[in-house]
């Protein structure tokens, strides 16, 4: 019986990694950078927002309704409503965001967040001058 | 494929380049076997890569797509035929290529095409399954999704944008014209004002 | 006497449970991650004991863990801990070797038992695995053994851990014996490549399949337990046992680590490839150090 | 069927550790032999093609990446393609390259999750764990790339959605050299694993001529000694200008079917390095087309082929003159590997053996039923 | 209305703590206990039955590391406590899920990923997955994203590990005391083909249905 003593001691060296720095991000207390291009939330500049519903129009999810905001919006905006977005329903597919007229649709690079009741998933996108 | 080409042209087929790694060849139903048998034993067409059906209900057909490959693998043929979309039934090709018997299983299931020769026409992906197979164009699935699932309630604020659009626009003719009439109105006022203070002040 | 086994049953409940939390921390390292924390083995305990049990097989599914659990305390209380002192000796006068390789097969019987009544066919199926990779383990194990009961002259650990006072340690002396036990006793503790019975990609998780809540508790705990039973078995027989609780801590972490070492970088044997592996090169091993033992002293 | 009277039946999941993703398989068990196997899937059937013809064609490039979820981009590579295919689009060379390094860069990834897998199928918990993180790696710079981690949304027909951001190319050259480093480890640790040798090999054979036959594809095919690659038979993108080799080993069994695998990552690693140093400095990255968002498919239909990670993934599209399509099917590498091949290989195989061979065919069930 | 998440209010029931007054004897003290280990040691079952099993191996491995916080995977739902439902459920699944959720011991918790279960998603109009989840498994928290990232799911135990420790309602209970709600909807999509019954007695819903 031909011992394979290469296949034996070779994945010994695996031990060496006892020593190495662990390559975990500890998530809760350090956490990792989000690059900027990330499709996270979504952002909403109510000043330049023109209430066009293209966004509504090219979901294929259905997840954006149009309401009327409780905050200073645009007074050009053509309806008065801006969107809102149903998070269960969207896939971050940066769509609405391409067929924006004014760009004031953005996604933002948050993207974090766990719930525990299903009914508190409607998002009102933030104003880009809020987040810091 | 000139010479794929003159061998079909003898069968009265014509090949259809559709670009350098793709060809199509269309065939009757009755010649449908006997073609691809002989695709498969004399053109060295050896591998059936997959077999595609699409549902064209205008026209009341299924279009079956047999994509075929030699054992170059470096061109697909397409060999494409039309059932009729009621009692749709094709011969099974699992003699021929084994691995047909796993996609006319899912053909069945999808579009309720029957195999009479096909030996496990059992479930692929689905379960239970009573309606008609989901997808034939006129299977509705949003219906189908409504009468099953709830979606949630609390969306029904959602505006009409066109019905806020007009009604914002009237609202803003309307305030011009308020505006306007209040202009206008002022404007009388000032003027009935004037002669007053004009005749005051001729006092 | 009494007072003496509650200790030593709550000392190794607890040094075992450090160790399986040691275990997870440099499993975690060698893996490139932090890991639990040290205690971790703790919470799960007390967890599992706290959840509520809504399955029932009868009484004899229930005994199993019993068993087990019986097994391990026993052979913990015949082992003798530290060589010098009384303490912690307890019972270890009333039994010898012989009785320990018994007791250390008690547990996989109660598990078929249990298992068998619970009629899960994974769990029949880990059953039958551990009972056929026993064969191949108890092999190497028991004819290092007895080479050692030939060169002590005698069955009783006490005598074999005074002997090697004088005339050196088992480890230097019969390398071969060591050698095929440690093999076998990477296979008692679970680890790959022999860790067949409970193998999660094929049969969930064996014999335990449908143990939860308190019994998996019990399970954990008797596991920890029987670990550092066998840790300090190895120690007392090669190491010449320990004499403070640092030389043990020592010892048994010193066994520990390397059958650490050996189950994280291999992978699962199949059950026959193991029973072929085992009764081959550390049967054959084992057979070398006996003849070297009857032949040579 | 008498040998099955003795037997028990069990089914290997969809619940079980043992499984890749969701899906079961039907056993038939003397002791721990396997007597019959027969494959279920269904489990992850969202009707994809249906879901594709209620939407026009924008808004089915966006659902179309997840029909197989551990590599997307084959999907949207193809999707891509067969729209430009039907409306004659012609993308830039830039998006070319782009385009070309995304799929490798998915190849690279999805082989890293796969390893992880296959090691995990023989108890050895250390190389997921190290392999995972790798690929996270290169997730990092998808992130950057497409502003996705998985799902990318980025091959749009008619090019590529975003510009490569500055100083990408860099980080991922460094990101070759570190895998080309890695790769030693995981020989060392893995490939030369006595334990996974001795249970891989003489497992799960394939013989060539059924292979080819039986239309298997990729690595199963490569394996039994056949050089089959969609990237050199039928070129896409920048395929024939770059240089490569397409490992192959004859043995047909899991164990060459890994180390075919592993040869390939070091291809790709080969490749993106050609890219990075020809990648076009500028140029256009999305074609102008009119109506953008109103895509109209001529009456036609075309099929595609893209080699994804575990072999060739085709698409069949038909348009019908309107904005939305016709039909749109997907034939995945492992559908017939799923049924045809793995109900074969099985049979008197051990129950071990399961989790390796379905690992090593490269089942993916959420491409199998769509 | 205001930026951010927002909805209707909790459910009242939901936020159903400990009696502050009951915090004197000894039994609430020993709960407070139980349910600081349970909420440091939860084990999570093997079922990736979604998209969302994707992102599973890097939460689990090195990369995220669950295990620092207690969180392990198990193979069977014997042991388990917690179930991630990774995404959409076809209704072939949802069966073996309502099996695998009843093999599990109380307490249980479960763990949803991505839009899917929430409202439907991108699968929305699709004849073969469920739109809301919570009318056939009573969920414990929602992941938002598609898919979450590692660090998503990494706060969804952040999130279910204080409900524990709060002591709060979890789904478990409320799925025992609705257990006809849930086992009509059940019966109202997968029709009269529901795997026989592990725990719960099927056909006999009146009585409370227990076993």
């Amino acid at each position: 019986m031909a011992i394979d003593v290469k296949g034996v001691l070779s994945p010994l060296s695996a031990i060496g990694t006892l020593f190495e720095h662990p390559r975990t991000i500890t998530y809760p207390e350090v956490k990792k950078e989000i690059p900027r291009g990330y499709r996270g939330f979504h952002i909403n500049d109510l000043e330049s927002c023109i209430g066009c519903a293209n966004c509504q129009e090219v979901c294929m999810n259905e997840a954006i309704d149009m309401v009327h905001p409780d905050r200073e919006y645009n007074p050009k905006n053509g309806s008065g409503c801006v969107p809102r977005i149903d998070y269960g329903r969207c896939c971050w597919c940066s769509l609405c965001t391409d067929v924006c007229p004014p760009s004031s649709l953005k996604l933002n690079n948050e993207c974090i967040h766990a719930d525990r009741d299903s009914n508190n998933f409607l998002y009102m996108p933030k104003n880009r001058k809020d987040i810091s | 494929m000139i010479d794929l080409s003159s061998k079909l042209e003898k069968l009265s087929l014509e090949l259809v380049e559709k670009n350098a790694h793709l060809y199509k060849v269309t065939v009757k139903l009755e010649n449908l076997e006997s073609i691809l048998l002989s695709f498969l034993n004399e053109f060295g067409y050896i591998t059936l890569d997959s077999i595609n059906c699409r549902d064209d209900l205008e026209e009341g057909l299924f279009t079956i797509t047999y994509c075929l490959q030699t054992e170059k693998r470096d061109h697909v043929v397409m060999v494409q035929t039309s059932i009729d979309r009621e009692n749709a039934t094709l011969p099974s090709m699992h003699t021929l290529w084994p691995q047909a018997e796993i996609m006319e299983r899912e053909m069945h299931e999808m579009f309720g095409v029957d195999f009479p020769t096909h030996p496990s026409l059992i479930d692929f992906a689905l379960e239970y399954w009573e309606h008609m197979p989901p997808m034939r164009r006129d299977f509705d699935t949003l219906e189908f999704v409504n009468s099953m699932n709830p979606f949630r309630d609390q969306r029904g604020d959602n505006l009409d944008v066109k019905v806020e659009m007009k009604k914002r626009r009237e609202e803003k003719k309307a305030a011009k014209l308020k505006a306007e009439q209040e202009a206008a109105a002022k404007l009388a006022a000032q003027e009935q004002q004037n002669p007053d203070s004009e005749a005051q002040n001729n006092e | 006497m009494i007072f003496q086994i509650i200790l030593l049953i709550m000392l190794a409940y607890v040094v075992g449970f450090i160790y399986f939390g040691l275990y997870r921390n440099i499993l975690a390292r060698i893996q490139g991650r932090y890991g639990p924390t040290i205690y971790q083995s703790f919470y799960d305990s007390i967890k599992l004991f706290s959840k509520k049990n809504t399955v029932n097989y009868g009484w004899m599914f229930y005994l199993g863990p019993i068993i087990m659990a019986t097994g391990a305390v026993l052979t913990l209380i015949l082992v003798p801990v530290f060589s010098d002192s009384d303490f912690l000796r307890s019972a270890t006068s009333q039994g010898n070797l012989f009785v320990l390789l018994y007791l250390m097969v008690l547990g996989p019987l109660g598990n078929a038992l249990a298992v068998g009544t619970g009629g899960n066919p994974f769990g029949v199926m880990g059953v039958v695995r551990g009972l056929t990779r026993l064969i191949g383990l108890e092999l190497p194990f028991y004819i290092a053994v007895v080479g050692l009961i030939i060169a002590a002259n005698s069955s009783d650990i006490v005598h074999i851990i005074d002997m090697q006072k004088t005339g050196g340690l088992n480890i230097i002396n019969h390398p071969l014996l060591f050698i095929a036990a440690m093999i076998s006793m990477v296979g008692f503790f679970g680890e790959s490549p022999f860790d067949i019975p409970g193998a999660p990609q094929e049969v969930y998780s064996g014999p335990r399949t449908e143990f939860s809540g308190k019994f998996l508790a019990l399970l954990m705990s008797q596991g920890s337990l029987f670990a550092f039973a066998k840790l300090v078995l190895i120690i007392d027989l090669f190491l010449g046992g320990a004499d403070s609780l640092w030389m043990l801590v020592l010892k048994t972490l010193a066994i520990f680590v390397t059958i650490i070492f050996i189950g994280v970088v291999y992978g699962r044997y199949k059950v026959e490839q193991a029973v072929d592996f085992l009764m081959k090169i550390p049967t054959l091993i084992a057979l070398l150090g006996l003849a070297r033992v009857i032949w040579f002293g | 069927m008498s040998d099955l009277k003795n037997t028990i039946k069990i089914f290997h999941g969809p619940q079980h550790p043992g499984i890749t993703g969701n899906m079961s398989v039907e056993l038939d068990l003397l002791g721990e032999t396997i007597k019959r196997a027969q494959t279920h899937v269904g489990y992850l059937h969202r009707g994809f093609e249906k879901l594709v013809e209620r939407r026009t064609v924008v808004q089915a490039f966006t659902i179309v990446c997840r029909i197989c979820v551990p590599e997307p981009d084959p999907n949207e590579e193809n999707f891509a393609r067969a729209v430009e295919n039907l409306t004659g689009l012609e993308i830039s060379e830039k998006a070319k390259y782009i385009r070309t390094m995304i799929l490798e860069m998915q190849r690279l990834a999805t082989q890293f999750l796969w390893m992880g897998g296959q090691a995990g199928s023989i108890g050895l918990g250390l190389i997921p764990q190290w392999s995972v993180c790798d690929r996270d790696y290169m997730l990092d710079l998808f992130e950057e790339l497409t502003g996705g981690r998985v799902y990318h949304m980025y091959a749009f027909p008619g090019g590529v959605r975003r510009d490569i951001p500055d100083g990408f190319l860099d980080k991922l050259s460094d990101l070759m050299n570190y895998y080309e480093k890695r790769i030693t480890v995981y020989n060392n640790t893995f490939f030369d694993n006595t334990i996974f040798k001795s249970r891989a090999i003489g497992v799960g054979v394939v013989n060539a001529d059924e292979a080819l036959k039986n239309g298997y594809v990729g690595q199963t095919l490569r394996a039994c000694g056949i050089k089959r690659d969609v990237r050199r038979d039928m070129p896409y993108l920048k395929y024939d200008q770059l240089e490569f080799d397409i490992p192959t080993r004859t043995e047909g069994d899991v164990y060459a079917r890994a180390l075919v695998r592993r040869d390939e990552m070091l291809q790709s690693i080969r490749i993106l390095r050609q890219i990075i140093k020809q990648m076009p400095k500028d140029g256009e990255i999305l074609q102008k087309i009119p109506k953008h968002r109103k895509f109209k498919l001529p009456a036609d239909d075309t099929y595609v082929q893209t080699e994804s990670a575990r072999g060739a993934m085709s698409y069949y599209m038909a348009g019908d003159g309107s904005e939305k399509i016709r039909r749109m099917q997907v034939r995945g590498p492992s559908l017939v590997h799923a049924y045809t091949l793995l109900e074969k290989l099985l049979v008197d195989s051990q129950l071990a053996d399961v989790a390796m061979t379905m690992n090593s065919l490269g089942i993916c069930p959420p491409e199998i039923e769509r | 209305m205001e930026s951010g998440f927002h909805g209707s209010d909790l459910d009242s029931s939901l936020k159903c703590k400990l009696e502050e007054s009951g915090m004197a004897n000894t039994h609430a003290i020993m709960e407070k206990a139980v349910n600081w280990f349970r909420s440091r040691s939860i084990f999570v079952v093997a079922y990736g039955t979604g998209c969302g099993a994707i992102e599973m191996p890097p939460t689990f491995t090195s990369r995220y590391d669950a295990e620092r916080m207690g969180v392990v995977g198990v193979a069977t739902p014997r042991q388990a406590d917690l179930i991630i439902l990774s995404g959409y459920l076809a209704y072939k699944t949802l069966r073996r899920v309502i099996r695998t959720y009843e093999q599990m011991q109380r307490p249980k918790y479960v763990i949803t990923l991505g839009s899917c279960p929430i409202n439907g998603g991108m699968y929305w109009d699709s004849y073969n997955t469920i739109k809301k989840l919570d009318d056939y498994i009573p969920v414990d928290v929602y992941v938002t994203g598609c898919m979450p990232r590692p660090e998503s799911v990494i706060e969804g135990f952040v999130l279910l590990q204080e409900r524990i420790k709060n002591g709060e309602k979890a789904g478990w209970q409320k799925y025992d005391e609705n257990l006809k709600f849930y086992k009509d909807n059940q019966k109202r999509v997968l029709g009269g083909h529901i795997d026989p019954s592990y725990e719960t007695d099927w056909y006999n819903l009146e009585n409370g249905g227990v076993a």
